[in-house]
């Protein structure tokens, strides 16, 4: 937990009044836990108040603060700053490729559109049981991972199948997908199937495993993605019976 | 407000997806025979002592059914997956999927044009050797 | 607003600068362009042999062919070479990754076929060259 | 001019399920400064409380033991019939949010999991993992996108535009493009969360500035029990992220700095176990005293006898944000804790249905006071607060608009109330004081966190008020660097200061009159509960001088007060 100086080089952008972005540098003080967030409010509150970025609950759980921090997506709230010491500049700019607000805060407007077309919600068999539906253990093991995605965007942002074929749902929304097919609960399989086997879903993923690099938790959206690929797949083969649960 | 869109076309992305693999998985082995019979195969005994292909060679081996047989089904195949792949990366661009038709159609026809133009290039082969 | 800037997507602080790019993206980047490569190739070479294939005879086939054991052709068989062999051993690795082989391992499965690809490309090259140089010209 | 029939404010648990209950019936819309699952409600980790049964260790539990622990953690300050209610409800409302999919964690026999929590006498608390709140926000965002809600998110409601006793809408800052946007509608139900960033050291999201709440008190909504606080004991030190009581459950220690267990001091038999505000008490004394690590602010979370496999095994979360958080790995050191605000208890006053004082306006999760957590909330109880008491507010919100004739009323209410609120953010930009608001921010939290904190007596109490007073007359003199639209945290901040700081002196005020022990209020010159005098809800109204406190009776049905012992 080293102290020392660290020059933040923040990528500054304002689309109402500039053309392009533009590099700013701002030197501060560290302290022993400091994050990149708290660094991030240490430039605002003491030496412009006009940088923006996106923040709630600063512990990693809410998926508001992802950026690129160092070449690397992260989670501005979850990063150390003394990693960064001696280091040089220590670089931070937006979700790539994301349309920008203001400087660091990105519009998720498109991000969340893209994972509404994937019926983003469990159709359970209805009408409901009295009390809850019985899942075993070994059922809800089947989604332990995917549940845990926070919608920060930082995969969808780093898969440049996104970045240029704006229907790619991407790498969040197909794992959301994949996590309502997964659960033994949801009685609409061959309707996500219809929605992620179109040209503009699943195929459009090329293993190119940014996602899983930049995931800030540690989740697999391609494993997901794949297991889909097959899961479509066999239904085109063996028709829709085969999908039935 | 925001309308859910469901997924455009769902035409071929599946069938498309599959016969890039399954092309592929062929291609090698197709790959594999014509290597080893272009470079690696006396076909007669007079070219023994020369290692370049030569058109007599060639034409002598494109005289049995299973070289022609190989060298058109891998040429076609090679058409038919580098296409599709080429049409893959043209499709992750906006601009090419909204002019989806014409590039179909288009890849088509260049397609079977290439085909065609392959397959007459070796007739003098073919038909050279026979002669 | 959308910042679609060279500058700001390939620059230092991008995933498209070299030392930020990952395993997966490179083994992507590089299977995308030889196979935009091997696609091009195809139609050289279908006009390569063509050219000489439409005169009568075949004396400028072979003609043709003595050209190849130039230096410069030998070179671009062997590009020839590392390109189609990287691309079928990836795009194998690919097909694996289709079958739900190897998907978290995915940097292992990669190094596997690259170990694999340049066995292959070294022995196409020793290939080429005794082809080429049956009497072992320098 | 926007109009829907009801609009929502706040996407958190308690907005979702509210508007999830209402929209199929009237139109209703959602306004919430951050998507709905960036919301606070992700960040709850242990539980919901419901009487399921589920657990071999509860198959006699019913909803009346549920609502006895509950009331006599609320120290008997909560309200009885809407405990009883609350209680009852809990096990339909906990099937419903299974039923959307939210991915409770399972028993054996594929039933939804329970654990045991504090306070409680049976294990009730259904989770799922240590992700509850996040799985239950995901899953009702999830289906409110399925009922299709309109949402408009980046939005900071400012202002509340009353007519006479009746709601008219709410003026918003759209934070994308700077401008003003009025919101008319025939009701409003305020859901923005709770207030803790008036504190330092809070558990709770950079965003818990109770901004709507001040707003609504502003406009005359008055505020209940606000002066309760709940504490938690293992907050880490410096970011006061949550360590959760399992880590004290498994059987971690926490010591001083001479290295003693000084729990023995405090609760000898229950050690580290002892109740929260027990626990947090015990550990500001020490502090207090200079026994911190190195005479600082903290003591040690050791769990390192626990061995690494334990550690591996039960905690792995708690270790993972130690490690990013602090750089500690609890398998090779201790952790530095001190006690964090964790709640407020108290919020917009409402009755047992979520409505205030004005027609039309409702308010439901830790914006709003029903009182269901009394003095002291119990573990577990808020996240079922959240679904219980939106759904009900959603119900009643369009019950109210369906019966109501007259429509789109008050549009000159609108207008007024939106050059007022243009009138004082201009203001506030084209101030031109020697003032930084972020400094006044950190004084006010300081001045809270230890002054109106754990431990609270006359003499510190007046000095915060007096120094919040200051404050907020030095706050009239600062300067918001920022002019622009786009994005504006400076003058956004500024804003949320303004209401914190109006809020931090209720708490003040109402504390310094509150003169007993109760629940998370605990006087070092009054000790004892005053059943007689305080057994009632401390009711702050706005008022330009500051706030003028009143009391309400508590509504008692079954359980007569009496010693609160665990
Ligand atoms: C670390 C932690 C752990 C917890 N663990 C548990 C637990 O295990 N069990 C339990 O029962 N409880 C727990 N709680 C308490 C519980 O999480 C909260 O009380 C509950 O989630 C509050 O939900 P809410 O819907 O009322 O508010 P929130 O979830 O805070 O939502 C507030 C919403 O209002 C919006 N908003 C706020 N202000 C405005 C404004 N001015 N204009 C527009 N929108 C606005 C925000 O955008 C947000 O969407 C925990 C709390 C913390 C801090
Ligand atoms: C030799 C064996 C070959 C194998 C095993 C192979 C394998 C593959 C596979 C699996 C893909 C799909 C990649 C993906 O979807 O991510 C692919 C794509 C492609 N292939 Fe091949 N291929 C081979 C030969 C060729 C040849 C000879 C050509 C040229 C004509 C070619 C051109 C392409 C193109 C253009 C693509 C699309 C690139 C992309 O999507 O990134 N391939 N190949
Ligand atoms: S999968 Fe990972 S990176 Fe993608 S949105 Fe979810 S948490 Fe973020
Ligand atoms: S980055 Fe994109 S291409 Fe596939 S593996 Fe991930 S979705
Ligand atoms: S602030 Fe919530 S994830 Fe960083």
């Amino acid at each position: 937990m080293a102290e020392g100086d660290l020059t933040l080089k923040v990528q500054r952008f304002d689309p109402t009044a500039d053309k392009l972005p533009y590099w700013q540098s701002f030197t501060l003080k560290t302290r022993p836990g400091m994050t990149v967030l708290d660094a991030l409010f240490e430039v605002l509150n003491h030496q412009d108040g006009t940088l923006a970025f996106r923040f709630c609950c600063r512990a990693g759980v809410c998926g508001s603060c992802a950026m690129v921090i160092g070449g690397k997506v992260r989670l501005a709230c979850e990063t150390q700053v003394v990693q960064f010491l001696g280091k040089g500049d220590l670089m931070l700019s937006p979700l790539p490729h994301q349309p920008v607000v203001k400087d660091l805060a990105v519009d998720y407007t498109h991000f969340f559109d893209r994972l509404k077309r994937v019926k983003p919600y469990l159709v359970g068999k209805e009408p409901y049981p009295e009390k809850e539906y019985i899942q075993s253990i070994k059922e809800r093991q089947l989604i332990n991972d995917p549940i845990d995605c926070i919608l920060c965007g930082s995969c969808t942002s780093s898969c440049t199948m996104a970045w240029t074929n704006s229907d790619y749902l991407g790498p969040a929304a197909l794992l959301k997908s994949y996590r309502f097919l997964a659960d033994t609960r949801d009685n609409v399989p061959d309707d996500r199937l219809d929605i992620i086997e179109g040209e503009s879903g699943v195929w459009r993923c090329h293993t190119q495993f940014n996602c899983v690099e930049v995931c800030p938790k540690k989740l697999n959206p391609t494993e997901a993605i794949q297991k889909m690929k097959i899961k479509a797949f066999k239904r085109k083969l063996f028709g829709r019976r085969g999908t039935k649960k | 407000m925001s309308e859910q869109r469901v997924s455009t076309s769902k035409v071929a992305g599946t069938w498309a997806w599959a016969f890039q693999r399954i092309s592929a998985v062929l291609l090698i082995v197709f790959l594999g025979v014509h290597l080893y019979a272009a470079h690696f195969m006396d076909v007669g005994a007079e070219t023994g002592e020369e290692p370049l292909i030569t058109f007599d060679e060639v034409s002598l081996r494109l005289d049995q059914l299973l070289y022609i047989v190989v060298d058109y089904g891998m040429l076609s195949m090679i058409l038919l997956h580098g296409l599709n792949g080429f049409r893959t990366v043209l499709f992750d661009f906006d601009m090419f999927v909204r002019r989806k038709k014409l590039i179909d159609v288009t890849l088509w026809v260049v397609g079977i044009g290439t085909l065609i133009w392959g397959i007459v290039i070796l007739f003098p082969f073919i038909s050279g050797a026979g002669g | 607003m959308k910042i679609s800037s060279f500058k700001w997507l390939f620059g230092r602080n991008s995933e498209f600068w070299p030392t930020n790019m990952k395993t997966g993206m490179w083994a992507w980047v590089g299977h995308r362009l030889t196979g935009l490569v091997l696609v091009a190739y195809v139609f050289l070479h279908l006009s390569f042999i063509s050219t000489a294939s439409m005169a009568e005879g075949g004396a400028d086939f072979d003609a043709l062919m003595e050209t190849t054991s130039q230096p410069l052709f030998v070179a671009m068989d062997f590009l020839l070479v590392i390109v189609v062999i990287y691309h079928a051993m990836n795009g194998l690795r690919v097909v694996l990754f289709d079958l739900g082989v190897g998907i978290r391992r995915q940097k292992l499965v990669f190094w596997i076929t690259m170990a694999i690809s340049a066995v292959l490309i070294v022995g196409g090259m020793l290939a080429i060259w005794h082809l080429v140089f049956p009497e072992g010209v320098a | 001019m926007y109009y829907h029939k009801i609009l929502v404010i706040g996407g958190g648990l308690a907005g979702l399920r509210a508007a999830i209950e209402s929209a199929p019936k009237v139109d209703t819309a959602i306004i919430s400064q951050v998507h709905p699952v960036r919301s606070h409600s992700g960040a709850a980790q242990g539980g919901v409380n419901a009487s399921l049964a589920n657990n071999p260790a509860a198959k006699d539990d019913t909803w009346e033991k549920h609502a006895f622990d509950t009331v006599k953690g609320s120290d008997y300050l909560a309200d009885q019939d809407a405990v009883e209610f609350m209680t009852k409800e809990a096990g339909p409302c906990i099937y419903e949010i299974e039923h959307w999919g939210c991915p409770f964690s399972r028993t054996d026999d594929g039933k939804i999991a329970q654990r045991p929590f504090g306070g409680a006498g049976y294990p009730r608390t259904c989770y799922a993992t240590d992700k509850t709140g996040m799985y239950m926000l995901h899953t009702l965002w999830e289906r409110s996108v399925k009922l299709n809600v309109p949402l408009y998110e980046d939005r900071i409601m400012v202002d509340l535009v009353v007519e006479g006793d009746a709601v008219r809408g709410v003026i918003c800052l759209n934070m994308k493009t700077g401008e003003l946007e009025q919101f008319m509608a025939e009701a409003v139900i305020i859901a923005s969360g709770g207030s803790g960033q008036i504190y330092g050291r809070s558990t709770n999201a950079l965003i818990s500035t109770g901004s709507a709440q001040s707003t609504c008190y502003r406009r005359g909504v008055p505020l209940k029990d606000m002066e309760f606080v709940q504490f938690h004991p293992t907050s880490l030190f410096g970011t006061n992220i949550l360590m959760t009581e399992g880590a004290r459950g498994e059987g971690g220690y926490i010591v001083n700095n001479l290295g003693e267990r000084f729990m023995s001091k405090y609760a000898a038999k229950a050690m580290e176990l002892a109740p929260r505000d027990i626990v947090s008490r015990s550990i500001q004394t020490e502090i207090n005293e200079g026994r911190g690590i190195n005479g600082q602010d903290f003591v040690h979370l050791d769990l390192r006898h626990l061995g690494r496999e334990k550690i591996l095994e039960r905690l792995p979360g708690i270790r993972d944000l130690a490690i990013n958080f602090v750089d500690v790995d609890p398998i090779e050191k201790p952790v530095p804790i001190q006690p964090g605000q964790h709640y407020t208890m108290g919020g917009i006053d409402t009755d047992i249905n979520g409505a205030t004082k004005f027609k039309g306006l409702y308010a439901a999760g830790e914006c709003g006071c029903v009182s269901v957590h009394g003095a002291n909330r119990l573990g577990g109880n808020s996240l079922l607060d959240t679904v219980v008491f939106g759904k009900k507010s959603g119900q009643v919100a369009a019950e109210y608009v369906l019966g109501k004739k007259a429509a789109k009323e008050g549009e000159g209410a609108m207008n007024k109330c939106l050059r007022e609120t243009r009138d004082r953010i201009d203001g506030m930009l084209s101030r031109k004081g020697t003032e930084n608001h972020s400094d006044i921010r950190a004084e006010m939290k300081e001045t809270m966190i230890k002054k109106v904190g754990i431990f609270r007596d006359k003499p510190l109490m007046e000095e915060a008020l007096a120094n919040v007073r200051a404050l907020k007359a030095r706050f009239a003199n600062i300067t918001v660097q920022n002019k622009g639209k786009g994005y504006n945290l400076d003058l956004i901040r500024a804003l949320e200061l303004e209401g914190m700081l109006d809020v931090a002196e209720a708490i003040a005020v109402g504390a310094l009159k509150r003169e007993e022990s109760r629940g998370a209020h605990s006087r070092l010159d009054f000790k004892e509960r005053d059943d007689v005098k305080f057994l009632q809800h401390t009711i702050a109204t706005y008022s330009p001088k500051g706030p003028v406190i009143t009391y309400s009776p508590v509504k008692v049905t079954k359980y007569k007060p009496e010693a609160r012992r665990y």
